[in-house]
Formats: structure tokens, sequence, C-alpha cells
């Protein structure tokens, strides 16, 4: 039983980061019909931004101030955001009318960009992320353990997915969102800035990727120039689990997929969990076709 | 007796090895992955090579012939190296080093071998030496020999009842870790669970925490330094407190940091670490290495695959001679305790590196490392 | 009439989507030879009773026949195969290609051509690609598209891609002809040739289904109309009788005649 | 006079092709080898994505089947090299068409994503040695050279006739396909699957059909990678490779041959001229990838419409 609720500790971990990258993922898809295929890069960018302001600020040895780590958060978070931006404008806006695969190869070509441009600025060696940059405390509950930064990175991944769905949900600008995410034309008509709501997307997705980015970093203490294709490429899975183009299926799928990894490969093998993870995602594709949460959509004829 | 279809005309036309020989150098290839997923090892591999023909050529060159360099990014792919392969043969190479990973490094030795060109690989599938080509010299011991150290020392030297071995996919980790298994059970040994992480997918925690639930007495890890880091570090977290051992991919530096306090204790099973023994070459190169890139080699391959190159060279200045065939005779026959940066060198007839001595290191505290088997080597 | 000459019958046909119920147990028949109307308001659920009997939908309950064997539940291309094929309300011709490739698509089914005679080029599948293309340009010079039969159908005007879509339809030798509102966007002169068109099909053999919105297609060439409001039918008979039934006009009062019809 | 040169065009592009070993260097000849079985590959990529609409991201697991089964059939039963060819396409068909069959009802990047999850699964049986009999991680080496009347072709010149007989003869499918019935019925699924229904086409059927031709193509690619490269592991079929030929279709231009082969052209033989740039060679590749999407979105050589 313990072992089980370890699982699910260190699912819901995981998950917390997926479900993170996994909203920039849908919420582009959601209005661009887009896989952004260089999103899993853009995370793992900011990932490598953080342990460099972290570094540079004397993290390297013994542990930073809280406002270093902070610091470093908030220049990712800043940093990747200019480079979603940016990527909308030089890669995507252009493809705005073309067919919807041509931004799709556009997006590989920036996805090959980064990775590689990753590797030329910061080697190709797996960077570590010195110990102590976060407190190593951690607490055994009932034969659970739960570290610091698991316990941080589920608060904080909830805390955000939360505040993202009240923002989309509650204010003006999210209602923008959904209303370009439904119908770009008829949102256009009614005086919303498409432009401006795609733009914000590309702002908002990367922000929260850039986290999740420095939480992979943070969590496993190390960080390669290619992994972004694995993060990336399971974001994606969740999102198309919990229904893509939906909002808060991302954030379910994200966890949905943290968690079966997690006891697929603890309880069922450790050899075929990927084959399982992927067995399962083509089950839930033949009988929920868009997903667990997204909505059927019957063709108009 | 192979009759050639069309060859003969390609024949005519194209200039052959011989004539970069006539001039006053002598090129070495090295075919590596420079680009993709194993780039850090692959550039390692070149930045070596490098500068071993640097230094060389400061001491007046090869038989005085000034060593060119040039450099094919296989990018750790079979189609990629079967074109640098062909490449670096219509370059006109003397010799090649390379490549990294075994599929890469197998694709491209018929070509090497059609053409007469020496080729020293570390790649660890022991299916490289056994295929008769007299061109290829393995650099580095085969997952083969340091599957059967490794099970003695679980099973006779350490005596573990339930060992539990972990591999990643990658062809170098599985082929390690389903030789360790062999090797464990040809001992005796019994092994309790065999399982998989996904190198890259960084959380292991499910995995161990099943394991935990198995109870072994020892896990044992075939894959790399990055993914052996991290699960040490993540069976602290989980609170296990069962001996880690790990394949000789997991000795680098970064171990010891990825995995934070809970490296010291863990055991790293490899040929003697150059940093720990005294063979003035590894010293001396290592120097070099840091001096000219300011990091330390990769891994040890990047070692090892020096030392092929270093074997080549001294065997041509032996033979005083650029004649292929005469200098893989002599490495064939003559080379015998060429004393390596990873240690003494000697090559069997198949080109298969032989005697190279396992051990098995404790890392300490500090992240360095102190050997503890065989028993003879722990007290020397 | 008798029964034998009974082509389709709708036997209390309803669906739902979600809670909405589009269609809810509609009774009516077409005869052969017959041009029969089926008409209604806006979200009446006229275009939805066209997609379940041509298989797009499977009806909630009730059953679609076709000389009496139930059709209903059978997947689109079984019910093109039975003879009943149709046209779209918003017009959905193959984009890209010409309007002989378009045509060429109706007669996907009068083709015996395997896939690897289309692959190997056999002298057999160079006769039959002959004999098609020849049957095709019959049908687009019938309906006047000869000039147009090498243009991307697409690209042209909104009357010319009614026919085109027709042509396609009839390339496919229907026994009926299902038309979903022909006449929306045309022009008062295209409306009239429409009219004409249509009795033509008529008198090639083809019985005709057709919503419409446009009155004066629909009172000129149906023999018989049935009305249709919430799912329900209201009201059906010759033109003159429904156009005087008081619940019709009571449907249409008042009713934005402005159509952008809901599927579902 | 116009319809002349196009029809000609290309086979006497082809005819010219064959002389490729008395003019060009050693260098070219293997990097033509391989660009045309990866240009026979793409092709059969584009059957599936470009013609019949299907976004398949897991392409490389048919090309990988027909390696598998050259390679297996050769090193264990000591079957001729060629002979292999046709149990590889059969195979990689059946394979192609069994996988396709739950999963075509799929729409657009529902099924992209069940492809790259078809690819992911492939990948691990190839390296777990399912069967005991694809070698595992390391694959399997030591695959022989094609004989043709007893004639052992070990030649780099030869290797390349042979791949350069087989992408000929697929482009003359490729040809035939592009004026029949069924290159028509791939054509009306793509462009309206709805529309194509109502007029008799059993959806379901042909696409699964397009996967498994599609698939047998890319097995026969298989059987003469597994050859030139003497190795097969799992490596060169995973998904990255696929996505490598998903986007050769998309740059080059869906449905056009010449677009296809020009899209292998850049896609493959452009990072081989490139090889200077050593680790910056794929950073300035991305770039160009954008570059030449933006420029050109519809593919840098777009399908001409025939004129009849």
């Amino acid at each position: 039983m313990s072992e089980f609720a370890q699982q699910l500790v260190n699912g819901l971990t995981v998950g917390g980061i997926y479900a993170l990258i996994a909203l920039g993922y849908t919420m582009v898809y959601g209005i661009l019909k887009l896989i952004n295929f260089a999103h899993g890069d853009l995370c793992v960018l900011g990932a490598f931004i953080g342990l460099t302001v972290i570094t540079s600020m004397g993290g390297a040895t013994g542990s930073p101030a809280a406002w270093v780590v902070g610091l470093a958060f908030v220049v990712a978070i800043v940093a990747i955001s200019c480079a979603g931006a940016l990527l909308e404008f030089a890669a995507y806006r252009p493809l705005r009318n073309a067919h919807r695969l041509s931004a799709v190869v556009s997006a590989l070509g920036a996805s090959m960009m980064i990775e590689n441009g990753i590797m030329l600025i910061w080697s190709p060696q797996t960077l570590v992320f010195p110990q102590g940059i976060l407190p190593s405390k951690s607490w055994h509950i009932a034969g659970v353990v739960i570290t610091f930064t698991q316990l941080l990175i589920i608060v904080v991944s909830f805390v955000l997915m939360a505040a993202l769905y009240l923002y989309v949900n509650r204010t003006r600008f999210g209602t923008a969102i959904r209303a370009a995410a439904i119908d770009q034309d008829a949102a256009r008509l009614m005086g919303i800035n498409v432009n401006r709501v795609i733009v914000s997307v590309f702002i908002l997705g990367p922000a929260l990727g850039a986290i999740g980015g420095l939480f992979i970093g943070l969590y496993y203490r190390q960080a390669v120039f290619n992994m972004g294709w694995t993060y990336g490429l399971n974001a994606f899975i969740a999102a198309i689990i919990g229904g893509i183009g939906n909002i808060p299926g991302a954030m379910l799928g994200g966890l949905l997929l943290g968690l079966f990894n997690a006891l697929a490969a603890g309880y069922i093998s450790s050899t075929w969990q990927q084959a399982i993870t992927f067995g399962l995602l083509i089950a839930i594709l033949l009988i929920r076709p868009s997903g667990i949460l997204g909505e059927r959509v019957a063709e108009k004829v | 007796m192979r009759k050639e279809f069309v060859g003969a005309v390609a024949a005519a036309l194209v200039g052959f090895s011989s004539l970069a020989a006539a001039s006053g150098s002598v090129t070495f290839g090295v075919q590596a992955p420079i680009t993709g997923k194993y780039a850090n090892e692959g550039q390692g591999i070149a930045k070596a090579v490098k500068l071993l023909a640097k230094q060389q050529n400061a001491d007046g060159g090869l038989n005085g012939k000034m060593i060119k360099v040039q450099v094919c990014d296989d990018e750790g792919k079979a189609t990629q190296a079967a074109l640098c392969a062909r490449r670096l043969a219509n370059a006109g190479v003397f010799a090649v080093i390379g490549s990294y990973t075994s599929g890469a490094a197998s694709a491209a030795q018929p070509i090497y071998a059609r053409a007469n060109i020496i080729q020293t690989s570390d790649g660890t599938a022991d299916e490289l030496t056994k295929r008769g080509f007299k061109t290829f010299f393995r650099n580095a011991p085969p997952n083969s020999a340091e599957a059967k150290f490794t099970g003695k020392y679980l099973v006779k030297g350490k005596g573990y009842k339930k060992i539990a071995i972990i591999s990643d996919h990658s062809s170098f980790a599985k082929g390690l870790g389903d030789a360790v298994e062999t090797a464990v059970k040809a001992e005796g040994g019994n092994v309790l669970a065999r399982a998989y992480i996904n190198s890259g997918s960084q959380d292991f925690t499910s995995v161990l925490t099943d394991l935990k639930s198995k109870n072994p007495d020892v896990i044992y890890f075939s894959g790399y330094y990055s993914d052996g880091g991290l699960l040490r570090s993540q069976e602290a977290q989980l609170g296990m407190n069962v001996p880690f051992v790990g394949g000789d991919a997991n000795q680098n530096v970064a171990f010891a940091k990825i995995a934070g306090s809970a490296a010291k204790g863990s055991v790293i099973i490899n040929v003697p670490a150059p940093e720990n023994l005294p063979y003035p070459a590894a010293k001396q190169f290592l120097a070099a290495y840091k001096k000219a890139y300011d990091a330390l080699p990769p891994s040890i391959y990047t070692l090892t695959n020096a030392d092929g190159m270093r074997v080549i060279m001294k065997a041509v200045e032996q033979t005083k001679s650029l004649d292929p065939v005469k200098v893989m005779s002599y490495m064939h026959n003559k080379v015998d305790n060429f004393q390596g940066i990873t240690g003494p060198i000697t090559f069997s007839k198949t080109g298969e590196r032989i005697g190279s001595a396992f051990q098995a290191f404790e890392v300490q505290a500090d992240g360095s490392y102190k050997t503890v088997y065989p028993a003879d080597a722990a007290s020397s | 009439m008798s029964e034998t000459d009974t082509l389709l019958t709708l036997d209390n046909i309803g669906i739902s989507f979600g809670g909405l119920r589009a269609v809810d147990g509609l009774d009516f028949s077409v005869q052969k030879g017959q041009i029969v109307g089926l008409i209604g308001p806006n979200g009446a659920g006229k275009t939805t009773v066209f997609n379940i009997i041509t298989g797009v939908y499977k009806p909630t309950d009730g059953a679609v026949r076709w000389k009496g064997r139930e059709i209903s539940g059978l997947p689109p291309y079984k019910v093109a195969d039975c003879g009943i094929l149709r046209t779209f309300q918003t017009i959905r011709l193959f984009s890209g290609m010409s309007v002989l490739e378009n045509v060429l698509a109706g007669q996907h089914m009068r083709t015996k051509q395997t896939w690897w005679a289309s692959l190997l080029n056999t002298p057999g599948q160079r006769r039959e690609e002959r004999a098609l293309r020849e049957s095709c340009m019959e049908i687009i010079e019938r309906l006047d598209l000869a000039d147009v039969a090498n243009e991307v159908a697409t690209s042209l005007p909104y009357g010319v891609q009614r026919r085109v879509e027709m042509a396609r339809t009839l390339a496919a030798s229907p026994e009926l002809l299902i038309l979903d509102e022909p006449a929306a966007g045309l022009n008062d002169q295209e409306s009239a040739e429409l009219n004409h068109t249509i009795l033509g099909i008529r008198d090639s053999g083809i019985t005709v289904l057709l919503v419409e919105h446009d009155m004066n297609v629909v009172m000129r060439v149906t023999d018989n109309i049935v009305v249709i409001n919430f799912g329900k039918k209201i009201a059906e008979g010759d033109p003159h009788s429904v156009r005087n039934n008081p619940k019709v006009i009571e449907a249409y009062l008042g009713v934005d005649e402005d159509d952008d019809e809901v599927a579902a | 006079m116009r319809t002349v040169f196009y029809r000609w065009i290309g086979p006497a592009i082809w005819i010219i092709g064959l002389g490729v070993p008395l003019v060009l260097g050693p260098n070219w000849i293997s990097i033509l080898s391989i660009f045309s079985i990866y240009a026979v590959v793409a092709l059969s990529q584009d059957i599936v994505l470009g013609r019949a609409g299907m976004f398949d991201m897991g392409h490389a697991v048919y090309f990988g089947v027909g390696a598998y089964t050259t390679a297996i059939l050769n090193t264990v039963y000591g079957w001729p090299i060629l002979w292999t060819m046709v149990p590889a396409v059969v195979l990689a068909a059946l394979v192609g068409g069994l996988l396709a069959a739950p999963i075509v009802k799929l729409r657009g990047d529902y099924l992209l994503v069940a492809t790259i999850g078809i690819s992911q699964i492939f990948h691990l049986v190839m390296v777990n040695n399912v069967a005991g009999m694809t070698g595992g991680p390391d694959g399997i080496f030591g695959i022989g050279v094609p004989s043709i009347f007893g004639y052992q072709i070990v030649s780099q010149s030869g290797l390349f006739l042979v791949g350069w007989l087989l992408l000929g003869v697929v482009l003359l499918l490729m040809n035939n396909l592009e004026n029949s019935r069924l290159g028509r019925v791939f054509r009306y699924l793509k462009e309206d699957e709805l529309a194509a229904t109502t007029l008799g086409v059993n959806a379901r059927y042909y696409k699964i059909v397009a996967f498994a031709l599609g698939a047998g193509v890319a097995g026969s690619a298989g059987t003469l990678l597994a050859s030139q490269l003497a190795v097969v592991s799992p490596g060169a079929f995973v998904f990255t490779e696929s996505v490598t030929l998903f986007a050769i279709v998309l740059v080059g231009g869906q449905a056009s041959i010449p677009g296809v082969l020009l899209g292998t052209v850049l896609m493959f033989v452009v990072p081989q001229v490139f090889r200077e740039l050593a680790q910056y060679r794929y950073f300035v590749f991305g770039i160009a990838m954008i570059v030449v999407m933006v420029i050109r979105p519809q593919g840098i050589w777009p399908r001409r419409r025939r004129i009849e």
C-alpha cells in the first residue's frame, strides 16, 4: 500500500511537470491547430538559462539564496516567453494561411535549431544542477517519502494550473482566447484582436514551459541539450489524452500520464512501459477520439 | 571468390588511397557522432585525435610525415556511418578512429576492410570482432569481458544472493545488461529482477519503488552515468539502502555530481581509471587534454579511442611503413602490453583488445575512486 | 401507385444529439419517378434527415427502407451503392481537382479497376480509363460544363460549382438523387435553369428528393412536398395544398429567410 | 510540344542518372545510392501523406520491417538478397495494412499521434529482440550483397545501379498511380472524405490500401538498405527518421513526384554536402527548414495541375 502511495507521489510530481508543458501545446493547438514541436525544446532552453543564472550568481558552490533561485525562474520565464513570441513571429505567422502541415514542418525546423543551438552554447555534455539549490529536506509519512522538491513541484504546478484556468475562464482576455479558439473569423468580427491573442498564447505557454523545464532541472539535477524531444513528446501525448485544445484536459492528461507511467513501470513491466503507454494512448484515441475532456465534434455537413 | 559486376569501371576512374601516402602527409580519419544524441562522446573523440595528431606533429610527425585529421559526423546512425566510411575511404585516409556506437562501427567495417583501412573503435558489441575483418581493432574491452568480471564480482566477490539488473534501451546498455545477466547465472547467481529505464526520461522512481518491494541485495545498472547518478540519488531519496553497482559508462565525473551526497559508496566497474593509475601516459594525456580544451574528456571511451590511435602510430613507427598490411600484421602479432592511457594493450588475432584488467572502484565522499576488487589490486 | 413503386420509406425516424431531439417520429416515402420536396424553417432538421438517409448519421430510432430493405445504419458508401446519391448544401467539391476529375469520382462505383491494374497501367486499365473519360465528358456536356472541363472545379463561379456537383452525382447513375438546397446562392436566371435541369433529370428516369428554401423552385418542380418543423412532420401533400396549409403558414411566419442551417 | 517535354523529361533524367558512375566521383556515387533508397521511402510516405492525406509519422517502421525481413532471411536462412525483396514487400504491406486497420478512422492529428505510438512500440520490440530474431539493440550484422546471375554486386557503382533501378520502377508505379482510379480515390479521400463516401467510396478500405501500398514500397527500399549497409539496427528506423520522411514530403511538395525527389535531396543530400559545418550543421539546417517553409509554404515544387 505504501508502495502504491509512493508511486502516486512520484507520478504526481512528473505529471505536474508534464501538465505545465502540455498547457503550452494545448493552447497553441486550440487556436492555431498547430502542433508546436519546438515547445519541448523551448522548455529545455528555460532549464539551461535558469541553471546559468544560478551558477553565475554563486550557486555552483553551496546553497544559493532563495532570491537567486527566484531570479533564475524570472529570467527563464522572461527569456522563454520572448523566444516563444519571436518564434511565432518568425516561423509561424508567415504560415498562418498556408496548409497547416507547413507550419508543423516549420516547427520541426525550429525544434532542430533550438536543440542544436543549446548544444552549441552549453556544450553537448549533461550539465549538472549543483546539489543544494533547493533544500534537501524530505518527509516520511506512513512509509511514503516526499521531498521538498516534489512538494514544491506539485504545489506550484497545481497553483499555476488553477490560475491559468481562472484567467482563461474569468477574465476578459481569457474570454477572447476562448473565442479565438472556437472561431477566429467570428472573434475578429467581434472586435477581438486575434493576433494579440495568438501572441499572448505564445507567451503564456512558453512561460509555463520554462517553469516546467526548470523544474525538470531542479528535480533531476541535470539537463542535456536533447531532452526536449522526450519531454515534448510526453507532454504532447498528455495534451492529446486530455483532449487537445482543452486546458483542463491538458492538466488532467499530464497528471494521468505521469501516474500511468509510474504505475505501468512499477506494476506491469518497466521493459514495456513505453509500449504500454502508447498502447493506452491508441486505445484512448479509438474509444474517445477527442480525448477524455475533448468535445466530440460532429462534422458539419 | 568475388566477381565484380560493375565495379571495374568505377575503380578505374577513382583515385585510390595510396595517393595520399605519397605526399608529405598522412591522414587519420575520425568517424564519430558529432551531432545528435551521442554528440558529447563523438566530439570528445574528435578532440582527442586532433590533440594526439598535434602532439605527434610537434615531435616531427609520423615517420616524418605530418598527420592530418579528417572528421566525419556519422550521427551515431548506421546509414550515415556507411556514407562516412566511403567518404573517408575516398579521401584516402590511412586509418580511422571510430565510431563510438557499435551499430555505426559495424556498418562501416566492410567498407574499410575492402579499402584496406585500419579501423579502431570502442564499439562494445561482441559481434564486431567475430566477422573476420582484418582491418578492425577494438580499443575497448567488449561487453562479454566486462560482464564476466561483473558476474564474478557480484556473485563470488560480494556474495550477493538477489541481484537486480537495470538497463536502458540503448544498444550498449541493453547488450551489457544481457551479458551480465548471463554471467551472473553462469557464476551460479540469481537474477531477481531485470528492469528497464527510459534513458532521458529522468524519472526512475517508479522502477526503484517496485524494486524496493522486491528487496534485492544489490542493484546493478548497465547504462550511462547521467542516468546512473540519478538512479543513485533517487534511490537515496526513496530511502533505499541497497548497494549500487554501475557498469563502465557510469565512470564519469558527472556521476558523483548528479548523485550528490548519495554517490558515496557506489561501486563502478571498469578498467582502471586514468586519474587513479600511475600510467604516466594517462596523466600526461589528461593534462594536455584539459589544457587544450578546458574540460575533461567526456568518458573513458575518449581515452580508449586515443589509445587505438596511439597503437596505430606506434605500429607505423615500429614497422617504418605506411603499408596497412604490415601495420596490421604488427598490431595483430607484435603489440604486447603496449603502455596505453587505459592500461596495457594487446590485440588478439581477431582484433580484440585482450588482457584488460577490470576493477571495481568505490566512490569516495570527495568523488574520488578507491579500488575494492579484485583483492590484489585493492591492496596494491 | 402500387407498393412496388415505393423507392424510399422513412419509418418513424428519430435522432437525438445530446439532449436535443433533432428529428422526431418522421414518416414519409418517395415513389419512383417523383420529385419530392422536403421543406421547413431553419433548424427544422431537413439536412439531418438527408444525413440519416445517406448513412452519415445513424438514426436513434426508426428505420429507413430502400425498396423494402432496411438501410438505416449502413455506411454511406453502401447507401450510395444502392443508388442513393446526394449533393451538399455547402458544395463539397474536391478542391484542386479539375471538373473532369471531380465528375470521374462519381464513376467510382461503376469501375472495376483493381489496385494492381491501377499501378501497372495494364492495357485493360487504359481502355477503361478512356471509356470512363468519354462517358464523363458526355455528362459534362449534358450539364453544359464542357468549356470548363479542365478547370480547377473549386475556382469556378458558385452556380457552375453547383452544376459540377450535380454532374458528379449523376455520373454515379443514381436511382434516387438527393439535392440539398440546390438553389442556394444562385441568381434568378440560374435558379430558373435549375428548374429545367431538375425536371430533365426526372425525365431521364431518376427520382429526386430535394431540400429547398427557394419556393419558386419547390412549388414549380415538386410532385409532393413534406413539411417539417422541429424535426416533426407538420404537413404533406401537393404544392397547392401545402401552400394553403395554415400550419405551414404559421411555421414560416416571421421566420428569417437567411439560412445557415445547423446540421447537428 | 510542352506536354511532350514534360512527359519525357523525367525518364530522360533517369536514363542520364544511369551514367552517374562513369562521371561522378565515389563520394557522389555513395551519396546517390543512399539517395535512391531514401527517395523510394519518401515516395512511399507520399502515397500515405501527400496523396491519401493521412498524417503518418511512423513510416520508418515499414522501411524497418522490409530491412529486418531481408536481414533475417539472408543471414539465418541464406536467401539471396534480391529474392528477399518479395517477402520484404509482402510482409511490410501486411504489417502496414494490419496496423492501419484499427486506426485509419482517426482524423488528422490523432492519426499522427497513433502512428508515433506505433513507431515507438516497433522500436521497443526490435530492441527487446522479441522473437529472438532481431538481434536486439545491436541489430543484425553481416548481411550480404545482391547478386544477379551469379555475379555479386560488390562495387559502389553496382549497388548504386540496383538502387537506381528500384527507384525507376517505383517512379513508374507512382506515375501510373497519378492516372488511375486508385490514385484518384486517394485524392478524393484527402480532399473530402465525406463527399467521397457518399459517392460510394469505401473510405476505410482504401485508406488501409494506401497504408499497405506505402508500406510495401517502403519495404522494398528496406531490402536495399540492409544490403547497402550490411547491418540492420533499430536506430535506423526510429521516430526521428519518420519525422525526416514526413518533412521531406512537405518540404518538397505533397503528391508531387519531382517535389518529393527534391525534398529528399534537400533533407538528405544537402546535409551530406555541408558536413564541413560539423556541429553547426543541424543548427543551420533547422533554420533552413523554417526559411524554406516560410518562402514556399506549398513546398519547393508543389504539385502541378495536369493538363489533359
